[in-house]
């Protein structure tokens, strides 16, 4: 009888054998990876807008509060975009023949808003609200990175619901004095664990129902 | 050393070759048959395997960390009131380690079979031996050492012959 | 989403100042996306051009408007988001809403999104403009005006608008030969003519059922769907509170050929022929004076004169006869007399509408129509084709017509015949104003730009006098500033504030009743059939409304269309069951009707409603039920004799929503009935939750801020479903349609269980919400862990965590959980194949549930979210009725009660420790959050002795 | 409890020979007999398993089509509604895995039992086991609302940060079935690597004698590792035991920790377990005979084995039928409101035709095997079996419907009825199940070859 099998065989054998045990786990890992990606969770990637309009050069440079577009941060749980008309009570004087600025007032003129790609985006079943946020000292660049240092606004965060939980779960790294949520370039305090346990019984934070599903989900 | 590869048609010849080999003062070294003959293992001094040790050991294992992931992920990570019932509920909790408890065991014992038997071992040198093929089916071989001199390979070969094989080769060690 | 947009922006812009409120561009956070579209397309975000002043992206603006309800207006608080009117809500200063709504005020929204409304005119060859009916409106307005309107006809429902009031007689000074007739479907004719034989002249009567302590309804469903539906039931339950003293608590009689929701309510009711009805008036006169009966009647009539009889003689001054729309006007004449007699608290005003008989303006109507007297016809928001009788024959008098134009919100059965259709605006899109049923003024205020090129009836009306570009804001301001004195715009703010015009409640009258003397009727023996308003879509005009069609009959659970209602033994006499398809025939119509065989009825009566087989009324209204406008008569509009019934061999499935309605036995306890003599005598309520059983888990402590309950009183619940659609409104609840229906699945978050006791008499209405139990059955069954309980004590729904194993819901034993077997939220049929105008309805709060996730009531979470956040921001908790259910608003009884148990003042603290209060299968150990106070009766002791 | 009768069959006099023909009773006529239809196809006429096959596979293809149907429209395309949310998926799961039972428990128990006959039919009734129990782990995942969740029931890392609820007894199904699935894969191919040493050592052909030896891993026979297999083996029939009765018991936990009339009772688990067996029995009996039949395996495959398995059956039939009597018996003491409420209904409610026939297909008909003469008779045997086994469906689909249906609250009692999509899954779910086990005999020894040729040696002692 000739063999059937060269020698070699017995090796591949095995290796197929053990690679059913450990292949699923595998699978898994990467599986995991992916959704971590950029590629599912849309971080730090930048979008095409009409308009190349640049935190660096608007809350960097000129150092323009945060508020004074995102109008509706303090009040609402959507913190709100600038109607044209904001935009142009400074470009109605500055740079009024830029070309780059041609879509803004274009827009004024026809009355039609502009059209912005958007860049931080929770799926429709997660109820965000701004308001609370800000009341609670959680600041802007807590989620939105660094905007003060981007000329093209980017996710900066993941924006996971395991990055959502991460706070949730204990703000006290987080947590800010009011004067301070609108500070881009706050940086947390050498003691901030102490300052944040502080702060968080000065906000009246009930971290049990941080973590509630019907807090974020209705 | 030789080594004898007899071929029987029944078992209990073999058994009985077997045993007179060994009496005889050579070596047997393996039978191979078509299902288990009793008494040829502790003929051939099988140890006594560790085998289910290793798939208590195994499933018990495994039994306890999916046991701990529960523990953790609703007393710890997540902790979630769900229909008033505590977060350790831990009756509930006994279905899923001991599920997949006797699966890692059945693993675990399949790896600890593959270790103890060395298989798989799709190419041997016994596959390329004429006839063995008939070992999976209806014979029954016999190999043993012949361990003294060149003419006790006679003796050997007779005696088997006598116990009733069919042939009688020799085969590499 | 974008194609409404651009609608919007095309729709041309009358000089309306409604831009801070106009719908602008959507904002990403009130699209409302379904669920299941969790890709990432890119998505664009779209900020103002110019941010209306109020306007802050993300929070909702509230409004007060006035809604109409055949004619009479009903002030409501609207809730817009974006600029988009998503809720209504009551408003307590309107003495018709006094807060809370009914199913049509809820509805309304639906009907301003229906993609079926017509979007633009038409003329005689097609899609046209307004300018070309404009054009063709003056060549043939000059021609009247050569003959000082003679043509000139003008059609319109019931008419309270003062400002359109004021408009059209004006028109009708300048064109002084020119006629308007009035009508309604469902009119008040006899009412009417019954006050003139009592009174002399036509005064409505406003019975203050509130201070009574025995009513007497003859056929009088004061309690059903209509426009004072949510001020009676009001005034009805504080008459029956626990708290009253017996001997104020009111008791209600009711006769009636078919049962009724009033009905439904009484202590005592008799099934009696209609007809016989007046010689009951009769009887009851007749004792009440001190005379012997002579009327004939049935004994159990007889005996249930006897005792109403003494019952009101006994509580004179406090007691009340009425009698209903299906009466001839001498019954109404009698009960002025008797209550007359009984001193009874009635308000009598002068008439809102000040129309003569609605019969009456159809017949010269048809008459001038058939005498083409008519040159120019124009009908204002009226389907005369459809719903009025067919003996008129309008629908082959209309094509003869040179000149006919039909403003609505859909181009209808009369539009089609009509050569020119005029799309309406929706209330919530127009200006105007309206009186309410006792005359309480309000301004109807836009709370959005009209989605279509449409118009108002004031601007259509305007463009018949010849003004070029009317406004109704300025004609309604017109209306008012000789009202208002000097500061009119602070008066217009407070108005438009308040939503009432202070005032302006017609006063009541003094009036003395003749006595008036009427003949009995003979022992009829001819079968009759009894006609009333529909509960759900009233004369068929919100046909179209899917809400209002899916929204279960208060009594019979059926949804989608109408039956045909006989007694058992009419029933047996005719080998007939439930779902058998008869043909009832009268004169040359026709009509093939499902039968629904009902123990509440008199024999020899068949009973159904109006409104249905509507055949142009939309994608959702066409060919529900039958339409019996056919079997009408211009004489005898409700009780219609001469009616052949007979078999067709046919049958059909009824989309019911319920599926047993006897109780028996223990099951009693689900709705238990307690007597307010039984109450007095100190009775221990209702059972509690048993003894907790063993168990090997540790109890858990609960130490959070806020445990969330309600209680639900089902003594207070008149079974009117304004619930049933506030929820559905609230909470982006999809429908599902007649096919899914007759499959048993359902999606109203919160039904009205209605149960009969074992003669089928009804045991009374049981809203059924979650009820969030704190040992809740349906979380420790969900193997992802998105029916969980939070730590306010709410039993949440996690919807983007759901699978859609149903072990929840199967595990529910008040299977009060909802499936999405298909995606119903998103392009079902009966969600309009998801045309985008209806998704901008939804409540941008509310996740839209998507295909193959579990839902249910949330107890309003998004709406304590909300008042947490604020008091959060304001570092405080939330306090007692602070967070009001969408269910608890609506509710005219104000049965529902919302509340925090930790905090020991709440409002449900107390209902928790009345006598009343027990859990729904409380044995089984779920602890519900969701109580129930029993129903309270209040039966006449003396009616069983009469009996024996 | 079914060793009670099982006893009475096997008495230690008896030769083990006896479940074998004396045409079989050689090793090579063992191995001639069973692996013919793999090694000797063109002696065979195989027009009967083409149509077999054909008309199998069509079924499939109607399987694949309402299975995608159901993807494609959503869940609603069935007959459940807002009140019997479940319906013929839920029961087709718990009676397709109340067959995927009987493989192993014939394995494993009937091993430890050492009851030879085992060895002619454990091959056949795993291969059912595991295909079986994998049809039956399709029907929760199709059933669910949004099927692709369906891993959401694994503790896996996810940027969520969830985890499973593990209270859940769909959870413990999940594992169970799961477990059990891959472990009888397992037992199952332990078991066949002797026999496919023997395909791979008697194929003439190059591919065959591949494919069989790369399974066979090589396998030599050699007694050390017969003794590590047999080792092997034995635990593995202990252990699985344990997991074939947790596994149905916990089926039947999806219905008793529950709050509804007719499910929370205690006798659940041992009730369903029991009706698992049965079914499986009833499921192997019928396989045997078409088997046996199909081919030629008279030899192997004999009357005994019939004889008894039907006095399995017989008794599985008397417990199911005390397990009815106990839950009447309970409802009725318990004086339950609802309970007894069930009772009436099951009695004479809406389904209750549906009920007595399936009292007459569990209870009633398989007493026919009092008698010698019925259990003699494979066609007797079959045609029971065959009534068990819709008597079984109908069982799993009434515990469904008579308690979703008739709920606590009468507002929302609602009736089931199927639409067509529910049939043609039930339908292709059979069809698919004969479609693989057609593949199945003509790639694997549908008899244990090496088993029966140790019984034909058992008692030879040197």
């Amino acid at each position: 009888m000739p063999q059937i099998f060269r020698p070699s065989a017995d090796s591949i054998a095995r290796v197929l054998l053990v690679s059913i045990l450990v292949g699923p786990f595998v699978l898994i890992g990467i599986g995991y990876a992916v959704t971590q990606s950029p590629y599912i969770t849309g971080q730090n990637i930048t979008m095409k807008q009409p308009v190349p309009f640049s935190h660096a050069h608007h809350a960097g440079d000129l150092a323009i509060d945060c508020r004074y577009c995102h109008a509706g941060v303090e009040k609402s749980a959507f913190a709100g975009l600038p109607p044209t008309t904001t935009c142009m009570t400074c470009h109605s004087q500055l740079y009024t023949n830029e070309p780059m600025l041609a879509p803004v007032r274009q827009s004024l003129a026809e009355r039609r808003p502009i059209h912005w790609q958007r860049v931080h985006r929770l799926p429709d079943y997660v109820y965000f609200d701004h308001s609370i946020h800000i009341a609670k000292g959680i600041g802007c660049t807590t989620c939105h990175g660094p905007v003060q240092t981007m000329p093209l606004m980017r996710q900066h965060e993941t924006l996971t619901m395991g990055w959502c939980l991460s706070c949730h779960r204990d703000p006290t790294p987080y947590l800010r004095p009011e004067n301070q949520v609108f500070n881009s370039d706050w940086k947390p305090a050498a003691d901030q664990l102490k300052q944040g346990k502080k702060l968080l019984a000065h906000y009246l934070i009930d971290t049990k129902h941080l973590t509630d599903c019907s807090t974020c989900h209705r | 050393m030789i080594v004898l590869l007899a071929e029987f048609t029944r078992p209990e010849a073999l058994m009985r070759a077997a045993r007179q080999a060994q009496d005889a003062g050579d070596k047997v070294l393996d039978a191979f048959t078509p299902f288990p003959i009793a008494g040829m293992a502790e003929l051939l001094g099988a140890r006594s395997t560790r085998l289910r040790a290793v798939m208590f050991a195994g499933g018990i294992a495994i039994a306890l960390g999916a046991f701990a992931t529960e523990y953790f992920s609703a007393m710890l990570d997540y902790p979630i009131n769900s229909g008033g019932r505590p977060l350790n509920s831990w009756p509930a909790f006994m279905m899923f380690p001991f599920a997949i408890g006797i699966f890692a065991a059945a693993v675990s014992g399949f790896i600890a079979l593959m270790a103890e038997t060395g298989l798989p071992r799709l190419h041997h040198p016994l596959f390329a031996v004429e006839g063995f093929e008939r070992a999976s089916q209806s014979r029954f071989l016999l190999a043993i050492a012949v361990l003294h001199s060149e003419t006790g390979t006679a003796d050997a070969e007779k005696r088997l012959r006598n116990a009733g094989a069919l042939s009688v080769r020799e085969a590499e060690p | 989403m974008s194609s409404m947009t651009s609608r919007r922006d095309a729709a041309p812009l009358s000089a309306f100042d409604i831009d801070r409120r106009a719908a602008l561009k959507l904002l990403a956070s009130g699209m409302a996306l379904s669920l299941a579209s969790c890709g990432k397309p890119p998505e664009e975000i779209v900020p103002y051009v110019d941010q209306p002043e109020r306007v802050v992206p993300g929070i909702p603006l509230k409004f007060a408007t006035t809604l109409d309800m055949a004619g009479y207006g009903r002030g409501v608080i609207v809730t817009s988001v974006e600029g988009r009117p998503i809720k209504v809500e009551g408003n307590p200063r309107h003495s018709a809403s006094l807060g809370a709504t009914d199913v049509f005020a809820e509805a309304s929204v639906l009907s301003l999104y229906d993609p079926d409304r017509s979007k633009a005119p038409r003329g005689p060859k097609g899609i046209a403009s307004w300018d070309a009916f404009g054009d063709a409106l003056r060549t043939q307005m000059e021609k009247e005006k050569k003959r000082q309107g003679a043509g000139l006809r003008l059609v319109s429902g019931r008419m309270t608008s003062p400002t359109l009031l004021r408009q059209i007689n004006a028109l009708l000074k300048a064109f002084p030969q020119a006629r308007w007739y009035r009508y309604e479907p469902i009119s008040d004719d006899n009412e009417r003519e019954g006050a003139v034989m009592a009174f002399g002249r036509p005064l409505t009567t406003l019975p203050r059922i509130g201070e009574a302590s025995v009513a007497l309804s003859l056929d009088d469903d004061f309690l059903g769907a209509g426009p004072r539906q949510i001020a009676n039931g009001r005034a009805f339950i504080s008459a029956r509170r626990a708290e009253n003293d017996p001997d104020r608590f009111l008791r209600l009689y009711a006769a009636e050929p078919a049962l009724s929701l009033t009905g439904a309510n009484a202590d005592h009711w008799l099934a009696i022929r209609p007809e016989l009805i007046r010689n009951l008036a009769i009887a009851i006169s007749a004792i009440l004076r001190g005379e012997k009966p002579n009327a004939p009647l049935p004994p159990a009539a007889q005996r249930f004169a006897t005792v109403a009889a003494a019952d009101l003689k006994s509580k004179t001054g406090k007691a009340i006869v009425t009698a209903g729309r299906t009466q001839p006007p001498d019954v109404h004449a009698l009960c002025h007399t008797i209550n007359g007699m009984l001193h009874a608290p009635i308000d009598y005003i002068e008439p809102v509408d000040p129309a003569g008989k609605h019969g009456e303006a159809l017949h010269a109507f048809a008459d001038d129509l058939s005498n083409n007297r008519v040159e120019t016809l124009l009908i204002l928001d009226r389907n005369p084709v459809y719903d009025a009788p067919h003996e008129l024959g309008f629908n082959g008098l209309f094509p003869k017509l040179p000149f006919s134009a039909h403003l609505g919100l859909y181009d209808d059965e009369t539009a089609a015949i009509c050569h020119w259709h005029l799309p309406l605006s929706h209330t919530l899109e127009s200006w105007s104003d309206l009186r309410a049923h006792d005359g309480t003024a309000s301004i109807v205020q836009p709370l959005i730009r009209p989605l279509y090129d449409t118009r108002t009836a004031h601007q259509v009306i305007a463009l018949i006098s010849g003004a070029l570009s009317p406004s109704s804001y300025d004609l309604v301001r017109e209306t008012w500033q000789p009202q208002a004195g000097g500061d009119f715009e602070s008066w217009w703010r407070q108005v438009l504030h308040d939503g009432v015009i202070a005032e302006t409640r017609h006063v009541a009258v003094s009036a003395q009743p003749k006595a008036v003397d009427i003949k009995p009727a003979p022992n009829p023996t001819e079968a009759v059939l009894v006609l009333a308003p529909d509960p759900s879509i009233w004369d068929g005009r919100d046909a179209n409304n899917a809400w209002l069609q899916e929204c279960p009959k208060p009594l019979s659970k059926e949804t989608w269309g109408n039956t045909l209602s006989i007694s058992p033994r009419d029933a047996q006499q005719l080998g007939c069951q439930t779902g058998d398809v008869v043909a009832l025939t009268r004169k040359n119509a026709k009509v093939e009707a499902v039968v629904r065989v009902d123990a509440n009825q008199a024999d020899s009566v068949y009973a159904t409603t109006l409104g249905h087989g509507r055949r142009k009324a939309g994608a959702i209204g066409n060919g529900i039920g039958f339409d019996v406008y056919p079997l009408r008569a211009i004489d005898e509009p409700w009780l219609i004799g001469g009616v052949t019934i007979a078999k067709t061999g046919k049958s059909r499935d009824i989309p019911t929503t319920q599926g047993q309605f006897r109780l028996e036995g223990e099951t009693t306890e689900f709705l238990p009935r307690v007597s307010l003599a039984a109450l007095a005598a100190g009775l221990k309520g209702p059972p509690f939750a048993e003894e907790p059983k063993p168990t090997l888990y540790p109890p858990v402590h609960n130490d959070d801020p806020y445990a969330w309950a309600m209680v639900i009183d089902t003594a207070a619940c008149i079974g009117c479903n304004a619930c049933v659609i506030a929820c559905q409104a609230e909470n982006n609840v999809p429908v599902v349609g007649p096919d899914q229906i007759l499959r048993s699945r359902v999606m109203h978050w919160l039904r009205v269980d209605t149960y009969t006791d074992a003669n089928g008499g009804i045991q009374g209405f049981q809203p059924v919400p979650c009820m969030h139990c704190e040992h809740a059955p349906c979380e420790p069954v969900c193997p992802v862990a998105a029916s969980v309980h939070d730590r306010e004590g709410l039993n949440v729904q996690v919807y983007n965590r759901c699978i859609g194993t149903r072990f929840c819901q199967s595990n529910c034993p008040y299977k009060v959980r909802r499936f999405n077997w298909f995606g119903y939220a998103d392009d079902e049929e009966y969600a309009n194949l998801g045309e985008p105008p209806i998704k901008a309805q939804h409540n941008p709060d509310v996740t839209v549930r998507a295909r193959g996730v579990m839902e249910k009531c949330t107890y309003c979470v998004q709406r304590i979210s909300r008042a947490r956040r604020e008091a959060e921001k304001e570092n405080r908790t939330i306090k007692d009725g602070e967070v009001v259910t969408a269910c608890q608003a609506a509710c005219p009884t104000r049965a529902i009660s919302f509340g925090n148990l930790k905090d020991t003042g709440a409002h449900v603290n107390a209902l928790r420790q009345h006598k009343q209060h027990y859990e729904l299968l409380g044995h089984l150990g779920t602890r519900p959050r969701t109580t129930y106070l029993a129903r309270l009766t209040n039966p006449n002791p003396d009616f069983d002795e009469a009996k024996s | 409890m079914s060793s009670l009768a099982l006893d009475r069959v096997e008495t230690p006099s008896q030769d083990t020979r006896r479940w074998v023909l004396e045409n079989g009773q050689s090793d090579e006529a063992v191995n001639r007999i069973v692996s013919a239809p793999l090694l000797q196809r063109h002696k065979w006429t195989w027009r009967t398993w083409w149509i077999a096959f054909a008309v199998s596979g069509a079924m499939t293809v109607m399987m694949i089509v309402s299975a995608s149907w159901l993807l494609i429209r959503g869940v609603g395309v069935w007959g459940n509604n807002t009140t019997v949310v479940w319906g013929f998926g839920i029961a087709n799961y718990v009676w397709w895995i109340g067959i995927g039972n009987a493989g192993t428990l014939i394995s494993s128990m009937l091993l430890l039992m050492r009851q030879h006959w085992r060895a002619s039919i454990n091959r056949f009734a795993e291969a059912m086991t595991l295909f079986a129990a994998s049809i039956a782990g399709l029907f929760p995942i199709l059933h669910l609302g949004r099927p692709l969740y369906f891993y959401w029931l694994t503790p896996y890392p996810n940027t969520m940060l969830l985890w499973p609820q593990w209270r859940s007894a769909l959870i413990w199904d999940f594992w169970a079935i799961l477990s059990y699935l891959l472990f009888s894969i397992v037992f199952w191919y332990v078991g066949l690597i002797p026999d496919l040493a023997t395909l791979r050592d008697r194929a003439r052909s190059a591919l065959p004698r591949k494919i069989y030896g790369a399974f066979a891993l090589g396998w030599r026979g050699s007694a050390r590792h017969w003794h590590f297999y047999e080792v092997y083996h034995k635990a593995m029939a202990a252990l699985a035991v344990p997991l074939v009765v947790s596994l149905h018991s916990v089926v039947g936990l999806d219905f008793a920790a529950s709050l509804m009339p007719g499910w929370a009772e205690t006798i659940f688990p041992p009730y369903f377990v029991v009706g698992a067996m049965y079914s499986g029995f009833a499921m192997v009996v019928v396989l045997a005979a078409l088997v046996r039949w199909g081919f030629r395996m008279q030899p192997i495959i004999t009357v005994n084995h019939f004889d008894v398995m039907a006095k399995v059956m017989l008794m599985a039939s008397i417990v199911m039928g005390l397990s009815y009597a106990t839950e009447w018996f309970d409802a009725w003491y318990g004086g339950d409101h609802a309970e007894r409420s069930m009772l009436t209904f099951m009695f004479s409610g809406s389904y209750s035709p549906i009920y007595f026939i399936m009292l007459f297909c569990n209870v009633l008909a398989p007493q026919a095997f009092w008698l010698a003469a019925a259990r003699r008779s494979v066609a007797a045997v079959f045609v029971i079996a065959v009534i068990i086994n819709v008597g079984m469906w109908l069982e799993r689909l009434l515990i469904i419907l008579n308690t979703l249906s008739h709920t606590h609250l009468p507002s929302m009692r609602h009736l089931f009825f199927p639409t067509i999509w529910d049939w043609t899954l039930l339908f292709g779910s059979l069809g698919f199940f004969a479609f693989m086990f057609l593949i199945f005999v003509r790639l694997v020894p549908s008899v244990s070859m090496h088993e029966v040729r140790h019984i034909l040696h058992e008692g030879e002692r040197p």
